[in-house]
């Protein structure tokens, strides 16, 4: 598509946040790997872009026992940190994709896209964006229930608390570009509870409540992954049915699990 | 916006959206890489941006203004082939030569940042990139020869170490 | 011999590590229009209304071509060996798998071509769709083709099945310790060629068509499109040799067809480069087999009979499909000697789309299913897979299902040399056998009627 | 978790040249007059080598470097017929085309010589580019001279043309089967042993190795019969485990529609590929050669599913060999729900798929 849209490059997030938000609303480019695709082929209207390259978002920190991760950071970077964070980054395509795709993309592509869902949710990440009614904070489902990613929106940054331990394991064919179908991350935080959270197991990203209040309550792992399933609601899709989500949620959940060392 | 595409200063007139695929193959006829997929999936289009291998199909022009690109045209010439190059010929890494250009970009990078002959290495670095003629099996030894520093006699070509030969009883010449 | 089994680089090896090869998509016409194709939404439907008016009245549109526009719109890729044509190039009033071809607009960049076949109005009136093959026979199932119903019925003799009928299966049944069935099931496979279907087609001065193609048959292909076209072969000059990839799936020449059409139409250069989605979900694919495998076999392990029934999924139209079913039933023994054969092999309509040709063509399923059937066999009687395997293997002058003696089989040798290499202690009397023809304790009574007298291949 | 590992084997068969024959290959050369050659066929190169191939068979039979020869098969107004490549026919038929064209050059060039050399052509050789008399290999002359004298001396050309086409078989017998000759240019076979591991908690399957040997008839250019199989290899294992155009078949939904839905091998599932390559010339083919281009996928899947059976007892007899027909067999088999069907001498299995679990329509039995 050679649509003619104009794309802004601002130098910093305040002149980023004042381009998507200025009318008519920008989308939002960052590494591309998403929209620039979707451009070419003609699936998406672009009116106006705003590129982050340049806008100083792609910042990894850590104070205080909190990381915070520019939305703008890309996966290669994000891998580098522990899980389930830096696993979940570096299951997500190869190395060139990695090295252009960014973490906030990645939250806000719809699924079979936006692995980094789980383990943000597991993380009980605290995401911070902008609209033109201002910056705001929430979750991961608070962004989703704001409307989400669109024209306008600006993702900043993610923070989260780092865990004591954290584990993150997939369901995916071991192929390099192959989507992942399920994946399960488990964090364990500084006050020892542990919270679970799936990507694949329903629609979109969830938590895995009933497997978490098992373990609270002094129950094993294998009692927590076969609770898991309550909170399932498996669909079929390309990448596997639901008879085979359902069946593989405790493996794997036990598998995240075993892996935290719980 | 300006690019510098194999050592040669461009003027990119496409709109800032265009992929940079688009931009060398249509605008700039630069067609080596390959629009094998245009979504990033087969690795046909890679092309170095500032030295590191970069799919040209996810790539906004625009974020790339400014820069320095190669593709395999820049990196060797018929008459003054790369190492990678010759090592492609020599160990028979290309059949359709559909993905070679990509594959010989980003193991140009992959061997210029210090890469080992680790197959497994190798693999992780090139496994985003698809062959469907090869098996992969005789890109990971052209690869893994030039990461060890063999030469390459571009007139004749190896065998590799998993084969052996037999020949049926009574068919002998 | 020096040259003739030499370690030669490739002739175009320089060419395709510089990225100097051109391929049609790198070739570059001044002038040249952009296609795309307008594509069946539904599984099968009826088409009620095609109006492509508004369209062609776009901006930068130069041409709509419909079947309106195909001077032979129905031809066979199997014509030329008396098997009818069944396939619209593009579809009239019914199409009968989602991703069939309706139209296909020239325009000046394709994003307004994309744009010219969105703006074509159809009307479809949507019917059940049948995909399994299995169901195909039933009285009730949707009809699929026009021209065969719901599996090709014009074999030799005008039977509705390919056959194969060998010896006594009858006694060989009787005669068995052990009768063993499986029903084995392969898929659908897409070629995924780096280089998607391409094609440029240009107009030349002279009245000719220059057509760049990346067909794997460029004179199976000038076939196809002169027939369409209803030109003479002078008239039509292909240009190719050089594929990005085939695998059997760039033998159909569809693209090349219709983009001649839009050439020939606008006037002008055209190129068709189809997107990696329209490669995977509506080029010609491996077809899926469904196969039914009965051995009759002793105790001490000889294959006495083959009972098999084929069903092949052709998907919508024809296409290969008669050829690759004829291929499997010449092959339906595999790499064995089985003296007593019954075979049933049909080919099927789906509303999927039309499979074609790829690597091992009618026989990789048919190996798959053979082979896994040996295996349960050689478990059933407790016998080691090699021995199973290298008693049962076709030797000189064994005869194929067809009555062709084997001229140089080397199913014994490569067996043994695959024990070698992976360790695999043989026997004594395994690691002594040739291919050599039968005798003494390799040939039983049941294989003495089906030597035959060599000469073949 | 456990992870289980399995050995399983296979053998295969697969002729060369298309079904039935009937397939023609045709080509012509010229030389020019420097003694350069150039051959012109319409066979295509899909990446199999054809062009290096026919090149080679032609450098070979008429007796000059390789690097002399020139080959287009660009277009069909200078390329005489060839029915294309495909049915692994490209060095078999469409060889046995160039070679009997070469031969014909190298007899103008011995006649050429001839009358030059006053010397009778059976008492000539051709070899590295030059024609030379048998036993005194000091009278010679280059090919190139002999092209020379037959363009400016003899005003001839030195050409050759060739055509293959093995006849095609009817099927003589529409009931029996039974063909007039042979349906096929050549027949070639393989076995393979796969190695695999299979995780019994998600039905994963991992290859870890394939070993493989294979009739190749003879090898043209050997590094490039290595490149057919290797190339075949990974694609059965993708026909094996992980390829699927329709993953819910019979029914059309959920189709992969790109490379990370679609599943073609990539190097992160690469096993061991080792290779034992038999030379078993065969009688028809251009120096013996055999086609072997496409067989080369053939033999994986079953060896992979026996593999998976050695590894785990289960049989998955619908492929590919998804981790959700693993477990689903493997379930089956704690539940005691995979044994087959035993009477008396009857053994069988998968009957649920069979065709008389879902129609009268088509009775089918033993």
């Amino acid at each position: 598509m050679t649509s003619t849209a104009a794309v802004s490059m601002p130098s910093s997030e305040a002149e980023a946040v004042a381009a998507v938000t200025a009318q008519p609303f920008a989308t939002v480019l960052a590494g591309g790997t998403l929209l620039v695709p979707q451009h070419t082929l003609g699936q998406v209207e672009v009116e106006r872009a705003v590129w982050l390259g340049r806008a100083e978002m792609d910042g990894i920190s850590r104070s205080n026992g909190r990381m915070t991760v520019g939305a703008a950071a890309p996966l290669a970077a994000c891998a580098r940190l522990d899980a389930p964070v830096g696993a979940c980054a570096a299951d997500v395509g190869d190395n060139e994709v990695k090295a252009q795709a960014t973490i906030g993309g990645n939250i806000c592509s719809p699924a079979p896209y936006g692995d980094m869902r789980g383990p943000l949710l597991a993380l009980g990440a605290v995401l911070r964006w902008a609209d033109p009614d201002g910056t705001h904070t929430g979750g991961i489902a608070d962004f989703a229930a704001s409307g989400g990613a669109r024209p306008g929106v600006l993702l900043l940054d993610i923070a989260f608390a780092v865990p004591e331990a954290g584990s993150f394991v997939a369901l995916r064919r071991h192929h390099t570009q192959s989507l992942t179908a399920m994946s399960v991350s488990a964090v364990r935080g500084a006050d020892g509870n542990v919270t679970i959270a799936a990507t694949g197991a329903a629609p979109d990203a969830c938590r895995l409540l009933s497997a978490e209040a098992v373990l609270a309550g002094g129950g094993s792992i294998a009692e927590a992954a076969d609770a898991s399933v309550a909170d399932a609601d498996p669909y079929d899709d390309v990448l596997a049915s639901a008879a085979y989500r359902r069946r593989v949620l405790p493996v794997y959940v036990g598998r995240a699990l075993e892996q935290l060392g719980e | 916006m300006e690019l510098t595409v194999n050592s040669v200063a461009r003027t990119v007139q496409s709109p800032p959206l265009t992929s940079l695929l688009t931009v060398l193959r249509e605008e700039l006829d630069i067609t080596s890489p390959k629009a094998g997929c245009e979504s990033g999936g087969c690795g046909a289009c890679t092309v170095l941006v500032d030295g590191q291998p970069r799919r040209s199909c996810l790539t906004a022009v625009c974020a790339v203004d400014g820069a320095e690109v190669t593709t395999v045209e820049g990196l060797g010439t018929p008459e003054d082939l790369s190492r990678v190059q010759q090592a492609f010929i020599h160990h028979y890494a290309a059949q359709c030569g559909f993905c070679t250009d990509g594959l010989i970009v980003a193991a140009t990078a992959y061997v210029g940042g210090g890469g080992s002959d680790d197959t497994g290495d190798i693999g992780e670095a090139l496994a985003g990139h698809y062959c469907r003629c090869t098996g992969y099996v005789k890109i990971l030894e052209a690869v893994a020869a030039v990461a060890r520093g063999d030469t390459f006699d571009t007139a004749s070509t190896a065998s590799s170490a998993n084969n052996t030969y037999v020949t049926i009883a009574g068919a002998e010449s | 011999m020096k040259v003739v089994g030499a370690r030669l680089p490739r002739y175009d090896g320089v060419g395709h590590v510089t990225g100097r090869t051109t391929y049609v998509d790198d070739v570059r016409v001044p002038g040249m229009l952009h296609a795309a194709a307008l594509r069946s939404v539904h599984h099968n439907a009826r088409i009620t209304r095609l109006d492509t008016g508004a369209a062609a009245a776009m901006a930068g549109v130069h041409a709509v071509v419909t079947h309106a526009d195909v001077p032979l719109l129905v031809y066979g890729h199997l014509s030329g060996a008396g098997i009818p044509g069944d396939e619209p190039l593009l579809a009239k009033d019914h199409v009968r798998y989602r991703g069939q071809p309706i139209a296909l607009v020239a325009a000046d960049t394709v994003d307004i071509a994309r744009a010219a076949c969105a703006a074509i109005e159809v009307d479809y009136e949507e019917l059940p769709a049948l995909f399994d093959v299995r169901l195909g026979f039933d009285g009730d199932a949707p009809v699929i083709n026009d021209t065969f119903g719901n599996w090709y019925d014009q074999y030799e003799g005008n039977l509705d099945v390919r056959q194969i009928r060998k010896g006594d299966i009858d006694a060989a049944m009787d005669a068995a310790d052990l009768i063993v069935s499986g029903v084995y099931r392969t898929q659908s496979v897409e070629q995924v060629p780096l280089e998607t279907q391409v094609c440029v087609a240009i107009p030349e001065p002279d009245g000719r068509l220059t057509i760049h193609t990346c067909t794997q048959a460029m004179y199976f292909s000038l076939g196809v499109v002169c027939s369409h076209l209803q030109l003479p072969m002078s008239e039509v000059k292909m240009v190719g040799g050089t594929v990005g990839g085939g695998f059997g799936g760039k033998v159909d020449t569809a693209s090349d067809t219709l983009t001649a059409l839009a050439a020939q139409k606008s006037g002008q250069p055209v190129k068709w480069r189809w997107t990696r989605e329209e490669e995977m979900l509506a080029s010609g694919n491996r077809g899926p087999w469904h196969m039914e495998i009965i051995d009759a076999v002793t105790s001490d392990g000889w294959i006495l009979g083959r009972k098999m029934l084929t069903i092949h999924d052709a998907g919508a139209y024809g296409r290969f499909s008669v050829y690759g079913l004829t291929k499997h039933s010449f092959h339906h023994t595999g790499a064995y000697s089985i003296p007593n054969l019954h075979f049933d092999g049909y080919v099927v309509f789906t509303n999927k789309i039309p499979t074609t040709a790829m690597r091992g063509y009618g026989v990789t399923g048919l190996s798959t299913a053979i082979e896994v059937h040996a295996e349960r066999v050689a478990k059933e009687l407790g016998m080691d897979p090699y021995e199973f395997r290298l008693k049962n293997a076709n030797r000189v002058n064994d005869t194929s299902p067809n009555r062709i003696a084997y001229e140089d089989p080397s199913t014994v040798e490569v067996l043994q040399s695959l024990a070698a290499a992976t360790g695999v202690e043989l026997g004594d009397g395994l690691r002594a056998m040739t291919r050599e023809q039968r005798s003494g304790d390799m040939l039983p009574d049941h294989l003495v009627a089906q030597i035959g007298s060599g000469g073949g291949h | 978790m456990a992870v289980h590992r399995g050995k399983g084997l296979a053998t295969v068969e697969y002729p060369t040249g298309m079904n039935q024959n009937g397939d023609p290959s045709q080509a012509w050369i010229k030389v020019k007059p420097d003694g350069r050659v150039d051959v012109f066929s319409g066979t295509a190169d899909i990446g199999n080598g054809s062009k290096t191939v026919q090149s080679q068979i032609v450098a070979e039979t008429i007796g000059v470097p390789y690097d002399w020869v020139t080959y287009d098969n660009s277009n069909t107004d200078s390329s005489p017929m060839c029915t294309g490549t495909f049915a692994s026919r490209a060095t078999f038929v469409a060889g046995n085309a160039v070679l009997k064209a070469a031969r014909q050059v190298r007899e103008r060039i011995l006649a050429v010589a001839s009358r030059e050399l006053e010397i009778d052509p059976a008492d000539l050789e051709v070899a590295d580019g030059a024609v030379s008399v048998k036993g005194t290999p000091a009278k010679s002359m280059g090919v190139d001279e002999v092209a020379g004298a037959a363009t400016f001396v003899h005003g001839e050309l030195l050409t050759g043309d060739g055509a293959h086409l093995n006849p095609g078989a009817a099927i003589i017998d529409p009931t029996t089967g039974e063909v007039d000759k042979p349906p096929h240019a050549a027949i070639s076979y393989a076995a393979c042993t796969a190695e695999v591991e299979v995780d019994d908690e998600t039905g994963d399957v991992r290859v870890l190795s394939l070993t493989q040997a294979y009739d190749i008839g003879r090898a043209m250019n050997p590094t490039l019969v290595e490149g057919q199989i290797d190339g075949g290899a990974v694609m059965g294992l993708g026909f094996g485990l992980l390829e699927d155009c329709y993953p819910y078949y019979p029914t059309a939904e959920h189709r992969g529609d790109g490379m990370n839905t679609y599943h073609v091998p990539t190097m992160a599932e690469l096993p061991e590929i080792k290779n034992v390559l038999m030379e078993n010339p065969s009688s028809g083919g251009p120096y013996g050669a055999k086609g072997i281009g496409e067989m080369s996928n053939n033999a994986q899947p079953a060896a992979i599913a026996n593999a998976i059976h050695d590894a785990v007892g289960v049989w998955v007899t619908e492929f590919p060999i998804t981790p959700e027909r693993v477990l689903a067999a493997l379930d089956a088999k704690r539940e005691g729900r995979s044994e087959p069907r035993r009477e008396g001498r009857v053994v069988a299995f998968d009957e649920e798929l069979s065709i008389n679990s879902f129609t009268s329509a088509k009775t089918w039995g033993a």
